[in-house]
């Protein structure tokens, strides 16, 4: 861990806030995705049934 | 020929309505489209008019030489029937209003406010707008709306003597309008489009 | 066999899910040895001290915030062009990220901005186009929100989007003429970075291929989403009928 | 086009019409930040363009939705659309007459207003050339805008958040020109950039608002 002195906390946050931020993104994509899916193949099997 | 539609297919919200289309009309004849409500006839003459792409086919009449004319009336309340009608006929450069006025059996009301004018009234005036235009081929949709009978067999005799002077009409009506052997009824239900047929845009998501 | 293939949907959605792994990949393992280098072996600026490293954040987001715009702006055009619904909807899939890369280079300016200039926000020109950046996102997602029609949104939000990047470009020309740069600071400054050591700038470099590989592979798993939900919504068009 | 300009200017002085509703709003928004800041003339001169401006941009804002709702609501761009007139020209026209009812009685009371705020007679000069030639962008952006929300129910607020963006260049050049004609440097280059963005969008947004005009009427 390099010395960061007196502007530790400032690194870390911009660090931080970047994850966050990106995590947030990720996760909200890959649930729409998901969502996205599931309801595609639900409908994809009804049709397929007709 | 005055129109020409050949194998024209149009959609509404996603979904292929009318499909194989063909009208034929020559100059001096009147084309009534006839079919349930949703089938397609607004669709189909907005999309004759220019306002809505067609999916496929072709249409062969000049759009000079439309007038469409609408469920709505395109007159404003706050301004006299003769404001609003000199209105139009500036827009398409015609210049006698007293004239159209006459045919429509609107002279009276001519220094009236539009909004103190009753449905049907207004009505009338909306179609006025129609004799302004100069215009060869009229595309009306359900124009007897809220006209009485006498309005109605007034419009009637209006929609003959335009063809006598050898303009077209195409009409989206239930109402016999009185037009005899020059009308050619049109039953959009044959131009059906199969059931489970999309809109190109929808199609190329399967 | 034409790249425009790829336009089809369907086959868009093959080719989307065998590539996406690959760039997620990519993506992390390039981010985490960036970050890392630049993180841990790096000196500190003999300037700025330790918020030199704020660097490794704040410009590969700036960056991706700015050229996903230029993204958008180009699908949109190649949708009102040659009408492939993937690019339409590959513009919409870019702008929630870009949105988001704004709001972190936003926040990393805000983190950098108090050590070096006393205050958490100044009306720096470039701190504030990217404020505008912003909002012309936001405009941008909430025309898409608000039109109902899929191919309505399309070509309303098209237009917008070229419309706006006109008007990006003069508010960009606007801010900085408003105020003229009173803290320009060439480390501070995103498209000057040969004013950046070597040091810093190869792990710099790094960092900015992480992200772009980032954008590139959220953005196709949006368009992903984008494009079943289209799909799902006309399966049950043509069921219902 | 002459006619739909005449006919549009009488429908805005009619009853019920809207005139003068923007010009009361810009009053109001004008005599509530003395009320807001203090009674300071020196403190107000100095906020004086900023306000006027800002109050310039939110009384053009109000007035958008209408340019093109009512048309749209009783079907005269349906029949505008496909009638001779190229719908440019009726975005145009429309720009014109929301500028003549809008952003010209704007000009012409700014005096007064600028008097209100505490500013000297040989500056507000300044502040009437800015509005003069920035209003005219105001309403063709404001009207791009109005083409782009026609036929959305609740498109007020929504217009308000696509247009505010691109009136920055307008506002940051407008309000620039005057703050520094008041405090008496050049104002030659703001005042052009200005004139440029004006310039500039009456020449492409007509076409741009005319393309989304027929995208929301099929």
């Amino acid at each position: 861990m390099p010395d960061l002195g007196k502007y530790a906390f400032h690194v870390l946050a911009s660090y931080g806030a970047t994850g966050l931020v990106i995590l947030v993104v990720i996760i909200w994509s890959y649930l729409k995705h998901e969502r996205a899916r599931k309801t595609l193949l639900s409908i994809e099997e009804k049709v397929n049934e007709k | 020929m005055a129109i020409s539609i050949e194998s024209l297919s149009v959609s509404r919200g996603g979904v292929n309505l009318l499909q194989g289309v063909d009208i034929e009309l020559e100059n001096g004849q009147a084309g009534i489209l006839r079919g349930p409500n949703g089938v397609g006839k607004t669709t189909l003459l907005r999309a004759l008019a220019g306002l809505q792409p067609v999916e496929s086919g072709t249409i062969k009449c000049s759009l000079e030489d439309i007038c469409y004319s609408g469920h709505a009336d395109g007159v404003k309340p706050t301004l006299t029937v003769q404001e609003n009608l000199e209105f139009w006929a500036n827009i398409f450069g015609s210049p006698s209003i007293s004239e159209v006025a006459e045919k429509f059996m609107i002279t009276d009301l001519l220094n009236s406010k539009v909004g103190n004018l009753s449905a049907g009234q207004k009505r009338r005036v909306g179609l006025a707008r129609l004799g302004l235009t100069g215009r060869q081929i009229w595309l009306l949709d359900e124009p007897t709306v809220s006209l009485d009978e006498t309005s109605v067999k007034i419009f009637g005799n209006i929609i003959k003597a335009h063809l006598l002077e050898d303009g077209c009409a195409l009409i989206a009506t239930h109402i016999d309008l009185g037009l005899e052997n020059k009308a050619q009824i049109i039953d959009l239900l044959k131009y059906k489009a199969t059931s489970g047929k999309l809109s190109n845009s929808n199609e190329a998501f399967l | 066999m034409s790249f425009w293939e790829y336009a089809n949907p369907v086959k868009f959605l093959n080719l989307s899910g065998a590539l996406l792994p690959y760039f997620s990949i990519f993506a992390a393992i390039t981010i985490i040895a960036g970050i890392s280098w630049g993180f841990f072996f790096t000196p500190d600026d003999y300037k700025q001290g330790a918020t030199v490293k704020i660097l490794y954040v704040h410009v590969p987001s700036a960056f991706v915030a700015i050229n996903a715009w230029f993204m958008m702006l180009v699908a949109s055009i190649i949708w009102l062009v040659r009408r492939h619904h993937v690019s339409a909807l590959a513009a919409k899939a870019a702008a929630p990220i870009g949105i988001a890369m704004t709001i972190i280079g936003l926040l990393t300016g805000a983190l950098w901005g108090q050590p070096m200039w006393g205050t958490w926000w100044e009306w720096d020109p470039k701190l504030t186009s990217f404020l505008i950046l912003f909002l012309f996102y936001l405009g941008y997602i909430i025309l898409w929100a608000a039109v109902e029609d899929p191919d309505t949104a399309a070509d309303l939000t098209s237009i917008l989007c070229i419309v706006g990047s006109v008007f990006a470009v003069l508010s960009r020309y606007a801010t900085n003429f408003w105020n003229q740069g009173l803290h320009q600071d060439a480390s501070l400054s995103i498209d000057k970075e040969e004013h950046v050591a070597d040091v810093f700038y190869y792990p710099l470099i790094v960092v900015m291929a992480g992200f772009v590989l980032l954008f590139v592979a959220l953005v196709l798993l949006n368009t992903r989403s984008e494009i079943m939900k289209r799909r799902a919504g006309a399966i049950m068009a043509r069921s219902r009928m | 086009m002459i006619a739909l300009i005449i006919r549009d200017l009488r429908i805005s002085v009619r009853a019920g019409g809207g005139f003068g509703l923007s010009l009361a709003f810009f009053f109001i928004i004008v005599i509530f930040f003395p009320f807001a800041i203090g009674p300071d003339l020196d403190l107000l001169s100095k906020v004086a363009p900023g306000t006027l401006w800002v109050g310039a941009l939110l009384a053009c804002l109000l007035s958008l939705e209408r340019i093109f709702a009512l048309d749209f609501e009783d079907g005269t761009l349906d029949l505008l659309a496909t009638s001779s007139l190229p719908l440019e020209s009726v975005v145009i026209s429309k720009a014109l007459v929301h500028w003549l009812t809008t952003g010209l009685p704007l000009v012409l009371l700014t005096p007064f207003f600028g008097i209100l705020l505490g500013l000297q007679n040989s500056n507000i000069i300044f502040l009437i050339i800015s509005l003069i030639f920035g209003t005219p962008a105001l309403s063709i952006i404001g009207t791009f805008g109005a083409a782009l929300t026609a036929g959305m129910k609740r498109g007020g607020l929504l217009l308000s958040i696509l247009v505010l963006p691109l009136y920055i260049p307008t506002l940051i050049f407008g309000a620039e020109a005057a703050r520094r004609g008041i405090q008496g440097f050049e104002t030659q280059n703001s005042i052009l950039l200005l004139l440029g963005v004006s310039l500039l969008s009456w020449a492409i947004l007509p076409f741009a608002a005319a393309s989304v005009l027929r995208i929301n009427l099929r």
